[in-house]
Parts: structure tokens; sequence; C-alpha cells
């Protein structure tokens, strides 16, 4: 790959492939950052190749997609890594061959990029369990429920939650927090079941993503528990905008999705046409009640437009 | 015992007890085999006697009892065990991996190797020795056994134990799909053993052959040791009274019949495996046999007949009633039926029950609003096994725990039930007791009475000549005469089959 | 004598149990969870739980029996489910919409018996094909997202405390008992039935014996494709939403349920009774383990040992009967 | 004569890659890729990306032939994966963890061998119930986490642009080709290797014909489990973390290429040529699709009906030779 040695003049009609490499290609969160980069695409007037690991959350399978972009060739890879580690390397193979990274949604050791984009997942979870505290006055007995083995930023969501209520809600007990939902709805669903059977007065939950939030509502709701527990949850979906509508859920941390992919592209293009980026950008974590879903900035993140997919 | 004292005994099995289950195979059972005998051991079908084989190969452990093998305690835990000790087996249910050569059955197990590796090309040039002293050196060292013919397999089988050079061999049921020209080359070789020293064993349910080749002999009845003595002064009549403890009746029994309108009618029929197109007409109440040699191609004939094996050329017209296809479920319904050569592979479903194998292919007088009705038909397979006196426990024993002989019987009655017309037969009493023959052979004559119309396949001469009315003859592939059976003879029909000219 | 002969049969009536019981004592003798375990509202939901695999398990019993598998089953579930959400989507009536999701299912299982039969090749090929195939399809169809429906009654089928009360279990546990009862009448009294395990027993025989068995293949496929279909509607009412990526890798529950059950891979053996067993030890395993508040990672362990445990158990009862 | 002869002989020769062949020729002519698809960098990437199927199917290979079958394949590599990330964290030399990491997947396939024949249970159980415990085993030993272990030459084995720029492809894939040109040695020329078919063909022949059905057996899934150890290794080289999670679902991957490279789950057929075109036909559909930028949903259609296409050709074609 010697084509793409030196990044066009600003202003050159030429049109930039930019691939965007998310960890998974059929959740909620992923539509949303689809929408932005192709929005930032539209504005910038680049093309996006979008294309995820075949099998979700497979590490092993997007360091193979990143290696086969690179293949391809591309003016520049915009990836969420699935692991701070092992994309290491193929994110240096792919500087190595002129093709400049950046980095969304969750962190990379080492420098081969040049800027990163996310959320502060630890902060989320910080929200989260303030939230909880607010919710039950600091005591209780509650749930952790783990998303995934080695998961990082769902990891870095737990141990902000984990911490902050060891720290600050010292009345908090803590029934569960070493199961793992899984990868899927209905593992969550039937592990919260499960769970509930067990510890039948529970009082607060947290879930730290879309898929075990939405797996756990739907045990409590089954249960005749929703809106009994307080429940505070991750990321959105038209179900959970509903629950929280309803009741059934008290708090939901929301992150940008759509601005971390709409950054990721933007600052790709700038970089390519030879202007100064930021290394970090925190696109935010954000919390939303019931009391606040309807407003402007709210609403937004709640159900995001993503009319620009179709 | 009256054997000549300074014969040295080869083995010796003392008290030996198996059960399975309920079955007493073996019941207290002793034997003794000399240095370099041919030892027959004879009985109905489930008398025990390959459950008394693989003991002595190790393939079953006894319950209890004791053996000696050339004076030392001898309790072989495997089949390898039995092996490296110099026992060799040809076993009933024929033991060949399908997928294997030739070559690669004959010498597995007995690999030649260099550390590891397999030395072929001596190898090769002995097998293909022991086959051409079979005189089957038509049978290529390259191809996988299972595409080979029943009879074909049989041989191949019969070179691994000669090929082993052991000290005892036992044969159970080697020539029961061999002709009588493969059973002579056996023979021979049986003979040229004997002389090296080789103790055989020798199962089979032919009694000449046996008189022909055996010294000595031990019946088995029901689990029990019956009685032992050399053959020569053993004459028929006692030795199937010791079998069956009665008295043996007339292996043939004729039914007056008479020959009717053509049922079945070939005309240049070929199909997908056969060499030459062939004609040929069967009327009903009539028997028609076909005879060959190995690889003649009378089995193909009857696949092709019945749908298992494409229709090239030609056509099959079943008199009166026109098929939808030809395929095995349209030749039913034209009632035809067909009973396998091969039961193991194709003939019987061995895992299922005796009840599931009798009825597959009859279901209808079970039947009541879709449902099946157990009750009737767990009856009607109990009056079945009762009839051709199958030795079983119940009609749901599965089919994998029966003799050789009652599998056969099994495979038999699903054809009788089934209520065919036209009877399509490939060598159906293989591996049948003689009793049990006779029985057969008057339900074929009694079927041809009643107007059915009969294939009968075989390589045992005299069966073809005391069953059917007319015969056919196969060499190569080809049909070279048609002739009614009372013009033909043993010698006509070796003739006709070996050299194709009648 | 007499009395026994009662005790072995009693023996002889609980033996398939074994494994089951096996677990179900190990967990109700854990002081922690003991009193919670055997409770009313835990089987209700141990048995709300199992519902999905047991459906699939039924038709994957069939294909099993007669020497076949079928790798497609779960994304066939994920399929109905989101044609399922997509026809209550689009407004049409909900009982349509069942329809809709089971026919699907069942053509998938009719497209995966034609292509075995008609291409002869192994189930093995042609469905792990029709697995990414089904699968992609319901990507493709909900627009790589979940589809929210509107709820209706369908998702009442699913409902642990189901709606007339006196129904005490969910709608969908009484359509999978009702089910599982069919199946094994299908399979024992019906010619059919003995058709099916005469395939799987020996092909060349059935064949010989005048069963069409490319018939009976195609029916074999396409029943079982109609249970994948039901299953994707119950796992559509449960969860509410179609969602295309639920049930990954489920077809390997359903297949071990199976083969727990006493389901042999070469064919021949198997009953529906077994794989209904082999469900419920699955889930009641986790559903204790999880109970027990164990890690993940000792659930799995544990989970391991416990069905090589429960089979060989099994085993052994087998070969002592025979 | 002759030359038709020897364009026979060509044919002959290239037929079983008939599938691979087509795969190629496919992305070979799509004017958008064409020029990247065949090129050395893009071989090089496929060739490492493969290598851990690839020994995983050497294994998987040798199981399938003698008959059985081993869902614990992808568990093993993970587990495999996570030791030497362990050792290597833990300060031991390299070499050693790589030794401790082929170590333990060859324990577990000897524990898998050994169980399958000493409780005398079909291998799907055994091998469902080690794919449990082994993950177990994995995370527990990991913690739940991935083992961030210091870079070593360890990691070197996976590179796409090897040290020695002479060697041209990782040394991961020279290794690869090495076992594979080795194992298919062990299987044509040795008496071990035509054990392994009489086993697969017919268990009773082979036992009663004298061979060690048992030991060879647990030889068997001990040499596949020291593959998929070695896999482990090599997945912990590409990945340079030990990640428990990793490989899910990755047996179905690796069967599927011993399948679609003619090995029958039934037993006594395969090949290692045929498994590792399995292997490629499945690793170039991906990066093909990768390549072309396919929405995931059309890539796994694709390969769906590909994988069916593959193999029919394949099955007509041999169906002509017979
Ligand atoms: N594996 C088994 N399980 C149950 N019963 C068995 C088994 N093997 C043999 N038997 C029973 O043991 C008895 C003796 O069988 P065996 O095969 O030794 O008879 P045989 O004398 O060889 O008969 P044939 O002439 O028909 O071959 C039969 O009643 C048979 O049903
Ligand atoms: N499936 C097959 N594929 C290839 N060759 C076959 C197949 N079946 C049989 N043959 C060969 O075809 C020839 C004819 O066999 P066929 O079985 O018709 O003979 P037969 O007269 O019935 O003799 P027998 O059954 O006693 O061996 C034999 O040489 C046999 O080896
Ligand atoms: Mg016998
Ligand atoms: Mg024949």
């Amino acid at each position: 790959g010697k084509n793409k040695a030196t990044p066009p003049a600003p202003g050159e009609a030429k049109v930039f492939k930019i691939a965007v490499i998310p960890k998974g290609t059929t959740h909620e969160f992923w539509k949303s950052i689809h929408a932005g980069a192709l929005q930032a695409a539209r504005e910038q007037g680049v093309e996006i190749l979008w294309k995820g690991p075949q099998k979700e959350d497979d590490r092993a399978q997007q360091i193979t997609v990143v290696e086969d972009v690179i293949s391809r060739g591309v003016a520049g890879i915009v990836l969420a890594p699935l692991d701070d580690r092992a994309l290491c390397r193929p994110v240096q193979d792919a500087m190595r061959e002129k093709i400049p990274v950046i980095i969304i949604d969750s962190g990379l050791q080492g420098k081969d990029y040049i800027s990163f984009v996310a959320t502060d997942n630890y902060q989320g979870g910080v929200l989260a369990a303030k939230r909880m505290g607010e919710l039950l006055q600091g005591q209780g007995r509650i749930f952790l429920i783990r998303y995934q083995e080695g998961s990082a930023s769902t990891t870095e969501r737990e141990r902000g939650f984990l911490e902050t209520v060891q720290k600050e809600f010292p009345g908090f007990r803590l029934l569960v927090k070493d199961q793992y939902a899984g990868s899927t709805t209905e593992s969550a669903y039937q592990l919260a079941e499960n769970l509930i059977g067990r510890f039948p007065d529970v009082e607060g939950i947290f879930c730290p993503n879309e898929s075990s939030t939405f797996g756990t509502l739907r045990a409590l709701q089954e249960s005749q528990l929703a809106g009994k527990v307080k429940f505070v949850g991750f990321d959105s979906s038209p179900k959970l905008v509903q629950a929280l509508r309803d009741g059934h859920l008290h708090g939901l941390v929301l992150q940008n999705p759509v601005k971390m992919g709409y950054l990721g592209v933007t600052e790709m293009v700038q970089h390519l046409r030879g202007q100064k980026i930021p290394e970090l950008v925190d696109t935010g974590v954000y919390l939303a009640t019931k009391e606040n879903m309807d407003t402007a900035e709210i609403k937004a993140l709640l159900t995001p437009d993503l009319s620009i997919l179709d | 015992m009256d054997h000549n004292p300074a014969d040295t005994l080869s083995l010796e099995m003392r008290r030996i007890t198996k059960h399975f289950g309920a079955t007493f195979a073996l019941d207290d059972v002793n034997f003794r085999l000399r240095k370099g005998e041919v030892h027959a051991l004879l009985g109905e079908n489930g008398a025990g006697k390959s459950t008394l084989v693989k003991i002595i190969s190790g393939a079953v452990r006894p319950d209890r009892g004791e053996m000696h093998l050339d004076g030392r305690p001898y309790g072989p835990t495997d089949p390898l065990e039995g092996r490296r000790s110099g026992v060799s087996m040809i076993y009933q249910e024929l033991n060949l991996a399908p997928h294997l050569t030739v070559e690669e059955n004959i010498m597995l197990g007995t690999e030649v190797h260099k550390a590891g590796f397999l030395k072929r090309r001596d190898v090769r040039k002995k097998v293909r020795e022991t086959l051409e002293f079979l005189h089957h050196p038509e049978i290529s060292l390259d191809i996988p056994v299972r595409r080979l013919s029943v009879g074909a397999r049989q041989v191949v089988e019969i070179s691994r134990a000669i090929m082993d050079r052991a000290t005892i061999l036992v044969m159970d049921e080697p020539t029961s799909s061999l002709t009588q020209e493969d059973t002579e080359r056996l023979f021979q070789v049986i003979r040229k053993l004997k002389d090296e020293g080789v103790s055989i064993i020798y199962i089979s349910h032919f009694l000449e052959e046996v008189q022909a080749v055996a010294d000595s002999f031990t019946v088995l009845r029901d689990g029990k040791n019956v009685g032992s003595g050399p053959m020569a002064e053993a004459g028929l009549e006692e030795l199937i009274q010791l079998m069956v403890g009665q008295k043996m009746r007339d292996l043939f029994i004729r039914t007056e019949r008479r020959r009717g309108e053509a049922l079945l009618s070939l005309k240049n029929l070929k199909g997908k495996n056969m060499q030459e197109p062939l004609s040929l007409e069967l009327h009903r109440g009539e028997i028609l046999g076909l005879a060959g040699l190995i690889g003649a191609g009378r089995t193909e004939t009857l696949r092709t007949i019945f749908g298992l094996d494409p229709l090239e050329e030609g056509s099959i017209e079943v008199v009166g009633r026109p098929g939808l296809k030809t395929k095995p479920w349209s030749r039913i319904e034209q009632g035809m039926g067909l009973l396998s050569e091969d039961r193991q592979g194709e003939g019987l479903a061995i895992s299922r029950s005796i009840m599931d194998n009798v009825t597959l292919s009859r279901f209808a007088p079970y039947k009541r609003f879709g449902m099946l009705r157990v009750k009737k038909r767990a009856q009607a397979v109990a009056g079945w096994i009762d009839s051709l006196k199958i030795k079983a426990l119940s009609p749901a024993q599965p089919v994998s725990s029966l003799s050789g002989g009652n599998q056969q019987k099994v495979a038999l009655a699903r054809l009788l039930h089934q209520e065919a017309d036209i009877l399509l037969l490939d060598e159906p009493t293989r591996g049948i007791d003689v009793m049990s023959k006779s029985q057969i052979y008057e339900w074929m004559s009694q079927l041809a009475a009643k107007g059915k119309a009969l294939l009968f396949v075989s390589s045992y001469f005299p069966e073809l000549l005391g069953v059917c009315d007319t015969i056919a003859v196969f060499y190569r592939g080809e049909l070279v005469a048609v002739r009614p059976a009372r013009e033909w003879g043993d010698e006509s029909l070796m003739a006709a089959s070996t050299t194709g000219r009648a | 004598m007499k009395r026994k002969s009662k005790l072995r049969a009693l023996i002889n009536l609980l033996a398939p149990f074994l494994g089951l019981i096996l677990v179900l004592v190990i967990f109700s003798s854990i002081p922690d969870v003991q009193s919670r375990f055997l409770r009313a509202a835990n089987l209700k939901s141990v048995a709300t739980q199992s519902v999905i695999v047991a459906l699939g398990a039924l038709g994957m019993t069939l294909i099993i029996i007669s020497g076949g598998i079928d790798l497609s089953a779960a994304s066939n579930i994920a399929l109905s489910s989101v044609v399922t959400a997509y026809a209550i989507n689009a407004g049409l009536p909900p009982l349509l919409a069942i329809v809709l999701g089971m026919a699907t299912g069942g053509l998938v299982g009719f497209i995966n018996g034609s292509l075995i039969t008609g291409l002869r090749l192994v189930p093995f090929i042609i469905t792990l094909g029709m697995m990414g195939i089904a699968r992609g399809v319901a990507k493709w169809m909900a627009g790589n997202q979940k589809i929210d429906a509107p709820l209706t009654w369908v998702n009442e089928l699913m409902a642990k405390s189901p709606q007339p009360s006196w129904l005490l279990l969910a709608p969908g546990v009484w359509l999978m008992i009702f089910l599982a009862v069919a199946t094994a009448v299908l399979l024992r009294y019906t010619v059919f039935g003995r058709h099916v395990f005469a395939i799987g027993s020996n092909e060349a025989t059935a064949r010989l014996c005048g069963v069409r068995t490319k018939r009976a293949k195609i029916i074999i496929y396409s029943l079982a494709g109609l249970f994948c279909g039901l299953s994707g509607v119950m796992e559509f009412s449960r969860l509410t939403v179609g969602d295309p990526t639920v049930a990954v890798g489920l077809e390997l529950d359903i297949i071990a349920a199976v083969v727990i059950g006493g389901g042999s891979l070469s064919g021949g053996e198997g009953s529906i009774l077994g794989s209904m067993i082999g469900v419920f030890i699955m889930s009641f395993l986790r559903n204790g383990c999880t109970m027990m508040g164990w890690p993940n990672y000792i659930q799995e362990i544990i989970i391991g040992v416990i069905i090589v445990a429960a089979v060989s158990l099994d085993q052994i009862r087998h070969r002592r009967s025979a």
C-alpha cells in the first residue's frame, strides 16, 4: 500500500473512503453511531464503509475486519475497539500503511491513533450509582447485573457503579454482583428472572447496557415488580423509553452515540485535509429520568433521529 | 472321550456359560479341539454357536468357565489378545470396514510397518496372491469394500483370516454367500492349512459341506453341548436328530401347483449396474430360480426390477397393474416385495425391534383412524415369531440381539407379512438351519400354489433344483439359459454358470 | 414377589427421570436455596423459560431420530420472531401474525428438507448454510434493529402469571405440553412415526420397505420448521420485541437437550419424553446455579459436570437393563 | 489421446479445490475489489487469519474421521490462550508458556478421550460437558477478565509482517502448513492413521481385528487437544491478551470446515487437504465480503448460499467419478 502516502491537499476533489468499524451492527447504539457517521460523511462529501465483526462482540473477528479493510485500502479508519489491547496491532498495521485511525467509544492502549472520541464509561457508572442512592435514600438491597465477561466499556461502568456505591452509600447491600447477563436479551431475561426468584425482596437494580437492561425490565414486568423495584439502566431503545415513561425504569444513563459517530468521521476528514484535531473528545454522559425525558436535549438522546439511514 | 489319546489338544473349553439378559446363549458347555483337525460346530439357529466361537476369539467374555490353549490357561479380554494368541476368525456378520479398501481391510490390525510407517509394497503382493489363490483375482485391492457384492465381501473376509497364519482358525458360516465353486476352493485351502497343523472350527448349516470337510463335530442345542464325535461315524440323520431333537423330514416338500398367466414381464431390461439387457417372464404359480456365480449379476437384476437401481433401458411390466414410478414404494403398491441378500446393510433396521421390522412394509392391518393398534400389531408379530420359530424373547426385542439365522428369519417374516404377489428373494436361506430351511421351502411352495410368483436367487444349487419350476443361469452379467428345472442337473448348472455355455 | 415387582415397576417408571431427579435433589438439598427452589413460583418460571428450547427440541427430536440434524433451528426461531413482530407492527391482526411467524418457520424447514433430499447433501451442510441465510434475512427484515411491536394478546402467551388465573401456567407452557404429547403420539402410534425411526435406523431398509424416504424427510424438516416458527412466536411473546440477534447458539442447547434425552446423532434413537427431560435438566441447572448466586464460571463448570453425570447415570441404567 | 489424459489428470488434481476456486473466481471478478483481492498482502492476511481455525481443524479432522466430534475445541482454545497469557504474565519464559498452553490443550483432549472411552458415552455429551468446564476454568483463571501479558516474541508468531522479512508469511502460517503436511502423512502413511479410518468406518470391526480402539481414541483426542492448545497459543499471539471469552462458537466453524472438506460426521471419511480447503473457503468468503463492504446480513446470506453451492459442486464431481 503505497498509494495513500500523503494526505491530499485541502479542497481536492478526491472522495475519501473512510471505514467505520463498530463492535457490532445490530444494536440501537451502533445504529446511532452509524447515523452520526453518515451525517458527517454527507456534510463532508466523503464515503463511508460501515463494517462490524460478523459475530457481535467477537474481538478476533474485529481484528480480521480491520485487516481486511486495510487490505482493501481506505483513506482512514474510525474504530470502536472491542479490546483495548488486542486491537493495538492491527491499528499499528494501519498506521504503518499510512491509514490514520480514530478510536471511538472504548479506549485503546498505546498512542497509535490520532484521536479518541468517547464517553467516560466510568463516569456513567458513577452517575447510575448516584441516581440509585437518590432513589433509595442510600439504603437497601440491590443487584448489580453485569453484562459479559471481558467487555471493557461495561466493566468500566460496573466498576464506576460499584466503587461509588461502596464509597458513598455504605447503606446499600449488594445481593448480587458477579452474575453476567450474557450477550442476548433472552439470557439477561432468564438470569434476572432466576435472581428475582431467589431474592424477591430486592429493592434496586442496575444494568450496564441496553440488552441487559431490557432483559431485566422484561423479567420485572413479568414478576409484577416493575415500578416497585428501583431500576437504573444504560443506553436507549424505544421500549426503554416507554418504560421510563411508565415508571418501570427510574433512570437511564445515556451516551451520545450520534455525536460520537459524527465527530469520528468529521475529525478524520479534517485530519486527512491536513487540519489539526484534538486528541481527546468526551462526548459526555447524561441521566434521563421521567422528569427530564421531554427536554429537548435528553429527548434527542433518547430517540435519536436515524432517518438518514433509510 | 473316544478320541485318539495321541492327538494333542489345541483348545479345551470347560463349563462355559454365557447369558444375555434372560437368554442363556451357552449353558455349561464343554468343547475340545485337537491340533490339526477340522471341527464342525453344528446346531439350530440361536443354539449358541456364534457365541461360543466369539468367546474363543475374545469378542465376548464368558460369565463362567475356563479355557486352555495349548495346555496353558487362556482367557482373552479382547479380540487383540485372541489374535495375538493365534486365534483368527471369520465372523458370521461380515466384519469389514466399509470405507476402507480391500487391501486395508485384509491387513487391518496386522499392518506391516517400520517405525509406524506402513510398508505396503510386499504386503500388496501377498494380498494379491491370496486373492488369486482363492480364484478371485478380479477383486481390486483399491476399491472400498462397501462397493463389493456380498459374496465378494465374504471372499475378502476369508482372505484376511487365512493370511493371518493362525494356530486356530474359526469360520462362522464362511460359505453362506459363496457358490459351490468358491466353496470347493475354500475346502482346498482348509485342507492345506490343516496339513500345516492349523486347527479349524467350522460352522455351517450345509451339512453335506460339513461332512465333506470336517474330521469331528460338536452339536449345540439351546446352549448345551448335546454331543461330539468323529465325523466319519456320524450319519446325516443322526446329526439332525442331535440338532433338533427329532427326526429329519423331507427337505423339499412340493405342493401341487399350476403355472398361470404371466405376472411380471421384463423386456430388454438393463439397469445402471447391469452389463447386458435381458428379457424374462415370471408367471403366477411359478418359482423361477436364478443361478450363477458371485458377481454374475443376479442381485443387480432384482434391484433393478424393484427400483433400487435406476433403469437404463427396457421395460418392467407387472401385468394388469401399472406402476406410478420405478421406485420401491411404487413396486410395493404393485404387489412386489424384495428380500435383500445384505441383511445387515439393507435388509433390516437392526437397531429396531422385531415388530417394527416385520411390519415395516405393511401397516395397513393395524391402522385405525390413523393410529396404530399397538396390541394387535404385537400379537400378529408374536404369531410370526412362532410360525417361523424365531428364537426371541418378545416382539419388542431389537433385531441386533438375535443370532444371524434368526435375523434372516425376521427379514423373511417381513416379506411374508407384506403379502406380496411377486416375491423377489435374494439368497433367502442364508444362514438358516436345516429344519427351518425345509419349512421355508414348504412355504415358498405353498405361496406358489396360491398363485404368487417367486423369483429365487440362490448360490446353492440343490435348493434351486429342489424348489424351482424353472431355472435361469447368469454368467458374467448375462442371462445365458432359461429351462424348466427338471432339465437341469447339478453338473449342468455348474457347467453353465462357470462357462456360460448351456 | 408381588411387592418386589411393584417396586421394580416404579423404578422402571422413574428411570428415565434419573438425571432430572439428580439435579432436583442436589438443589433441593442445599440449605441456601432449598426453600425457594421447589416453590410453585419458581417451577412456573422454569417452565416458562423452557418453552422456547422445548418447542425447538420437539422438532429436533424428529430430525435426530431420522438421522439428521438442524443447525438452522436457532436462526429460524429468530427469523420467525422477527416476522411475527413485523406483522404485528404492520397492523395485522395478532392471529394472522402468529400464523405468518409459524409459516415462516415451516417454510425454512421445508426448504431445508427439499434441499437435503434434492441435492442429496448431508443435513449438516444444508442447515449450516440455512443458519446463516435465515439469520441474515432476519437482520435484514428488522433493519439491524429490534422491531418494537405494540403489546397485544400475543404477549400474554408467555406471561408467567397468565390472565385467567385458573390457567396456573402460561398458555405457552400448556401449548408446549400439548404439542409434546401430540408429537410423542405421532412418533409412537402412527405409521409416520414408525417411518421416522426406520429412516434413522437404516435408510436403505426403509426405502426397500416402501417408505417414501424423500417425502418423509421433507415432512420431518417442515414439521420441525413449524415448531421453530412457533418457538419464534413464543420468543417474540416473551421479549415483546422482534430481535434478530436472539437465540444465537441456541441450536446447540436444543441439540444437547435431545442428546441428553437419549437421542442418537447417528439416528434411530430418541424420544420426546427424553428430550423434554433434557430440556428441563438444563433449565433447572441454570435456574439452580443462578439461585445459588455462584459466579458464572462456576456455573459453567458445574453444568458441564452434571450433564456428563446425568447422562452417565442414564447409560448405566440402560446397560443394566440390557 | 495423451493430451486428453493429461487434461483429465489436471482436472482431477484440481477437483478437490473446486469450491475454493469458485469462491476465488467470484471475488476476483468483481471490479470493485478485483485488484486487491488476489494481492500478496491480502493473501498473507487471509492466511494468518486462518491459522487458528486451521489448527483446530487438523485435530477435528482426526476426530471426525474416527467417528467422533469435539464440541469443546473452541473452549479449549480459549483456555489454552488464557494459560499462555497467565504464564507469560507470571514471568515464565515465553517458550515455557507456549509449552504450558499446549499441554493444557493436550490435557483437555486427554480427559475427553479418557472419559469417552472410560464412561462409554457418546463424544457429543462428553465434549459438550467439557465445553462448559473448559470455558468456566478459563474465566476463573483469568478472573473474568482478559489477561494483559507483556509483549514477547510469542506475539510475533502471528505478525502479518514477520520479523526476518524473508519469512514472507507469519511463523504461525508456516507452522500450520508444516503441521497440516505432518498430519496428512500421519493419516495416510502410518498404521495409526489407518486405524483412525478403521475406527470411524466400523468400530466393532476395528476392535475385532485387534485394533486397540480405546487407546487409539485417547491418542486421537489428545492429539486434537494439543492442536487446540497450539491454536490457543496462536490466538494469544494474535490478540496479545489472554481472553477467556474468545472463540465462542468457533467449534462450529471448525467442524464446518471439516465437513465442507468432505469429512463425514458418521466417520470413516475426511482428509486434511479437504479440511484445509474448507478453512480457506470460509476465510476467503469472509475476507471478500468484508472487502466488498457488504452489510453483515448480506454477508451471512451469501456465505450460507456459497457453502451449500461449494459442497454441492464437490458432491456432483464425486458422483460423476463414482
Ligand atoms: N448381544 C446379544 N444380546 C442378546 N442376546 C443375544 C446377543 N447375542 C446373542 N444373543 C442370543 O444368544 C443366543 C445364541 O446366539 P448365537 O448367535 O450364538 O446363535 P448361533 O448358534 O450362532 O445361531 P445362528 O445359526 O442363527 O447363527 C440367541 O438366542 C441370541 O438371541
Ligand atoms: N454397489 C456396487 N458398486 C459397484 N460394483 C458393484 C456394486 N454391487 C455389486 N457390484 C459388482 O457388480 C457385480 C455383480 O454383482 P451381483 O451382486 O449382481 O452378483 P450376484 O450374481 O448377485 O452375486 P453375489 O451376490 O453372489 O455376489 C459384482 O462384480 C460386484 O462386485
Ligand atoms: Mg451364528
Ligand atoms: Mg447376489
